[in-house]
């Protein structure tokens, strides 16, 4: 789960990581009055969960309030990089002497936490990264020792820091890394590191959560609605579908999130566009799980057709047509329908599958690979 | 010979009270693998299908003289029924258990190297040497013996895979699935080694996906194996910055793309496929070398 | 820092862990209140830090409430075992269907933390271990990995529980093991841990934290005074002097535990009573900390003699002899002191003592071997 | 040969600015010591007595070629400083800060299964092997160069039973201080074995202290040793149940108490001495053997 900027840099402050004063609006009225509180000089930062925010104009500095009430008027409801803006972080404009970068991710290769720190900031990491690679500085740490005071000291020695700023990197590296124990984050970053005259602040902040973990974190779950961008992607986590919005217009439905890929690249090898998407996971031996994944996939009003790649390893296959049937008979619209089914009794699922089609005049098409699969969407998608 | 897994295997289930412990234990029978216990703390006395179900992983290897163990256990005590296992000083651990946390895995590699024991997976499918041993949720029809050894981030996709070799005549020496978690006990580069080092085994089909960096460490391997080794990368069309299903097929800026686990192994003298249907005839090619 | 059962109880009880009904008093009044409150039937128990308390008449059941007031008029100001019965512990009679014991201790010479748990309770575990050694069930973990539930699991069924018992003893391990760990305890007990019709209880409440790491629980700091148990010890502890009463009349100073208990030994050894053990530890360079040692075992009225030993491996010894003078200077009661005095410039420091002996008339003696010492003082002791 | 440290041994003080550390500095390099460089963080490229002085444990050793630590830094820090030396993958760390805290000491000991350094100490004198090196604050003047090995858990009671011996005639190979705590790195096991493997030692003196189960440990060890050993207990008279200043020297029930460890040394052949004098008489007639 990723938090907003806006709520990384609540939970930074509660943890004493001096950031920028401000607060967040849903309006332009709410934006003028805090502009003018805050003296009228501003930024206004489109809340938006997606990196390079700035260069795409979710950024905007004004000078006075009634400006400040404008560019609101203009980033609320656009789309920066396609997501939409319902919220903007209206904060006072920093006297920024050096930007730095502070960040901090669990490295999956070395399967180790790691602290990344740079004097070079205000940049994204994988720019810093090719840009100037040797002015970043990592500390690897185990879950079960910990970031010892040492490695830090190590860190910054190596690093060139040396008297206040030594001091100060040592406590926010401190800080931040058990900011990312306690709520077990995958990543957590403060770009630019502002250095003022007074002090280091955190002039942006980014803090995403293990989703797996969130189970632990109960305080945070509060904190998701407004992490969501798609609504489609929203309401499939509330029902425990695994649903991805990439669209196109053809669906597709997969049991597996690489069989499900696989349909994904080969729809597009074969020049057509996926829809979404979507991992059935385990479990269809429930046919109400298969139903709610095909109608969930036909709420994306784009979709031309749905291609339906089940490798029913343990389901029977009538289990899953079952489900099919279920999802058709309640729907209304009728799309034509792909399908590879491989599994047990697949040929009574393809049977109860066909007399329904026959029956009710659903087009539905049986193939034997997703070669085949991929090429009948494409040609069924663009109205061959 | 075959790897991980052969007739010797013996396997308790921990969780095997479950829902899926207890019908994976039924499916693991019917093939023939050797299920010699269960784990449920509290049924000590029960049997599940036949099997003897003990209060402890401890009991249950003591009585059965097990080396093996696979875990069917809920996500909130996969951590701790892993540490058990470890603690009995098993020779293979396979987890089958999706969603741990990633904080519980980061522990779970410390303890590894702490302990003897081997862990495949989390959120795996396991390991089938076939017409010798399951232990894992493999289905059976997509197997048979054979010298093709296929190491696999994926599930469905990988019975695709070996399915059509199947039915093309190949058979498979052992398939193991290390699964689709960011960080995975046994990684391409442990199971490609034990293919190299197995007579069984002529050549390896490696099926990878966006997000990480093992298909691209698998490379560096490669380079130095004498076996010939097809690959196959899902998700070269995702988008990136989206998650995919499994926690590693997450694409962010130019790590873990495609195109990069592609070029590495492709530098490595890999033949990647296209097409699922391209593996079947690279492999006939580089067998009947 | 060892301390008090109702101290302890009061943690165990926020933690979770069920306790008696009951109210901590100083005097009979107080007393009586609280067994009217809880029903006249009580216990009285006196909070003294010392084992075996029940056996020596520290532990009173009574019937009504008057008979609790008048058992606490014999408690209050007498000695159980040496030990000053300040306060008292009033609680509800528990319906005892069994008793258990569980405890936890830093193994010192496995390095490693364990908890121990035995289907026997009611005596102490060194009792319990010699009666019973085949029912004392013991869980090793260490600091880094904690206590796993595994490791709890296997040694509850290994120990025979199973049912609702398995479920409090779980619930129970965990919390105490807690608890040890939050306050860095070096031990801490549940004896006798009871069975009654409403769960698991704990009758008695044993924490004992790790001196060494007060500093990081100060929260702790105000039970202490509650807990000292010597006026003298606790006047020391504040000085920061390493002071034991023993309660012979000979009293010792040395540099070093190791030094300090040989010359107990051999004062022992010759036939006299060691009044206290001191370890000045190091920073002797400073006269006023010798000093401060002199007159603190002075305030010993017993003692007759005191022995001092000083090997002053880094110390030059007329550092040593100006603190000796300071003490002896301001005080009233004049002692004879035998001195071991070792290191650089003995001889000036020798010189400087004989001269003030001299002048003063107070007798020290120097003597070449810690034996000769010994001998020395019991002598001087004995009015020889 | 001597043990733990002779001419070659090179050494950083970990805290060297501080009082302790600058005047022990001192001290060591009078004696001979070679003594390459300190560490303060923060205070790099300062000097003391001449001594380099650098900002981290790792700077000190690239720069020196270091093999030694001695850590003279407060109890609340020494945690740390302990894992740093560590880290920089000494052989030898003594660390003589005293009050450590009881689960930061587990720690340390957990972290030495992980690394290849020993620990002397805490809460220790340090080590010397006379004439060669000196690592620690024990008195030059009551050592000298021969071929008795010295361990004990005391400090000034050592240097006592040390001078009696040198005004004997009877020199040390290493004298080692073990240090008080209940849970001491180097533990007497330890030192003996390599006391036993040191060509240079003869005989060896244990002096120890009441509290523990060390020299019940140690008696377990001596009856495989070969060259004699003569014992030392301090305690014998104290009451139960009070602490003794040291951690260690603390007696609860029947555990850990001087008749215990006498007792199971005598079991072991080992000549326990009633009065320090006693010590001197009995090593003369074993080494004359």
């Amino acid at each position: 789960m990723r938090l907003h900027e806006y709520q990384a840099k609540q939970i930074f402050s509660k943890h004493g990581i001096k950031t920028p004063r401000g607060e967040i609006a849903e309006t332009p009225e709410e934006v003028r009055k805090i502009a003018e509180k805050l003296g009228g000089k501003v930024v206004v930062k489109a809340q938006v969960l997606v990196g390079g925010r700035g260069k795409a104009g979710g950024i905007k500095k004004v000078d006075k309030a009634e400006e400040a009430e404008k560019v609101t008027s203009q980033l609320l409801g656009s789309l920066i990089k396609g997501h939409r803006v319902d919220r903007v972080l209206v904060e006072e404009i920093l006297d920024i002497q050096k930007e730095y970068y502070l960040g901090y991710v669990v490295d999956k290769s070395k399967r180790m936490s790691t602290v990344i720190f740079s004097k070079v900031g205000g940049m994204d990491i994988e720019e810093l990264a090719s840009k100037h690679p040797g002015e970043i500085h990592k500390i690897h740490f185990d879950p079960l020792w910990g970031l010892q005071d040492y490695q830090i000291r190590k860190g910054l020695f190596k690093a060139g820091f040396s008297g206040d700023e030594f001091k100060e990197m040592f406590r926010l590296i401190r800080t931040l890394s058990d900011i990312a124990y306690k709520y077990e984050a995958e990543l957590t970053e403060i770009n630019p590191l502002v250095v003022t005259n007074n002090g280091f602040v955190a002039a942006d902040a980014r803090l995403n959560i293990d989703d797996n973990a969130i189970f632990r974190h109960p305080e945070l779950e509060t904190l998701r609605d407004a992490t969501e961008v798609d609504e489609l992607e929203r309401e499939a986590r509330l029902k425990g579908i695994n649903y991805v919005r990439i669209g196109g217009d053809i669906g597709i439905i997969a049991n597996g999130a690489g069989l499900a890929m696989t349909t994904m690249d080969l729809i597009q090898v074969m020049g057509g566009k996926p829809a979404n998407f979507l991992d059935t996971g385990g479990g269809l031996a429930d046919p109400i799980k298969m139903k709610a994944c095909l109608e969930h996939v036909l709420k994306d009003g784009n979709v031309k057709v749905v291609f339906i790649n089940i490798f029913a390893e343990i389901t029977r296959c009538e289990k899953v047509a079952e489900g099919i049937i279920l999802a058709l008979d309640e729907m209304k619209r009728k799309v034509p329908l792909v399908f590879k089914l491989v599994g047990t009794n697949e040929e009574i699922g393809r049977n109860m599958l066909n007399k329904y089609a026959k029956e009710k005049g659903t087009p539905i098409y049986f193939v034997e690979t997703i070669e085949e699969g991929a090429k009948k969407a494409v040609e069924l998608a663009d109205g061959v | 010979m075959a790897i991980l897994v052969d007739e010797n295997t013996k396997v308790i289930v921990q969780g095997i009270t479950g829902f899926q412990g207890s019908f994976q234990t039924k499916r693991m029978l019917d093939y023939g693998t050797k299920v010699v216990g269960g784990v449920s703390p509290g049924k000590v006395g029960s049997e599940v299908h036949g099997v003897p179900v003990f209060n402890t992983v401890e009991e249950a290897v003591e009585a059965t003289g097990a080396n093996t163990s696979i875990i069917y256990v809920p996500a909130r005590f996969a951590y701790d029924a892993i540490l058990e296992a470890f603690d009995a000083e098993l020779d293979l651990v396979v987890c089958v258990t999706e969603g741990i946390p990633l904080y519980d895995e980061m522990k779970v590699h410390k303890r590894l190297k702490e302990v003897k024991s081997m862990l495949l997976g989390p959120n795996c499918p396991g390991v089938i040497s076939p017409g010798k041993s399951k232990v894992g949720l493999l289905p059976d029809r997509c197997f048979k013996p054979g010298n093709l050894g296929i190491v696999s981030r994926s599930g469905t996709l990988t019975y695709q895979i070996a399915e059509n070799l199947t039915k093309a005549g190949i058979g498979q020496s052992t398939v193991v699935g290390i699964g689709g978690d960011p960080m995975p006990g046994l990684t391409f580069v442990d199971v490609l080694k034990m293919f190299e080092d197995d007579d069984e085994t002529k050549a390896v089909v490696l099926v990878g996906e966006i997000g990480g960096s093992a298909e691209e460490e698998a490379a560096k391997f490669i380079k130095k194996m004498s076996k010939p080794v097809v690959a196959f990368i899902a998700g070269r069309t995702a988008p990136p910055g989206k998650r995919m299903g499994h926690a590693g097929a997450i694409i962010e800026g130019s790590t873990g793309t495609a195109e990069s686990k592609i070029e590495a192994l492709r530098d490595a003298g890999v033949v990647v496929a296209e097409k699922l249907f391209d593996i079947v005839n690279e492999i006939r090619r580089v067998m009947e070398k």
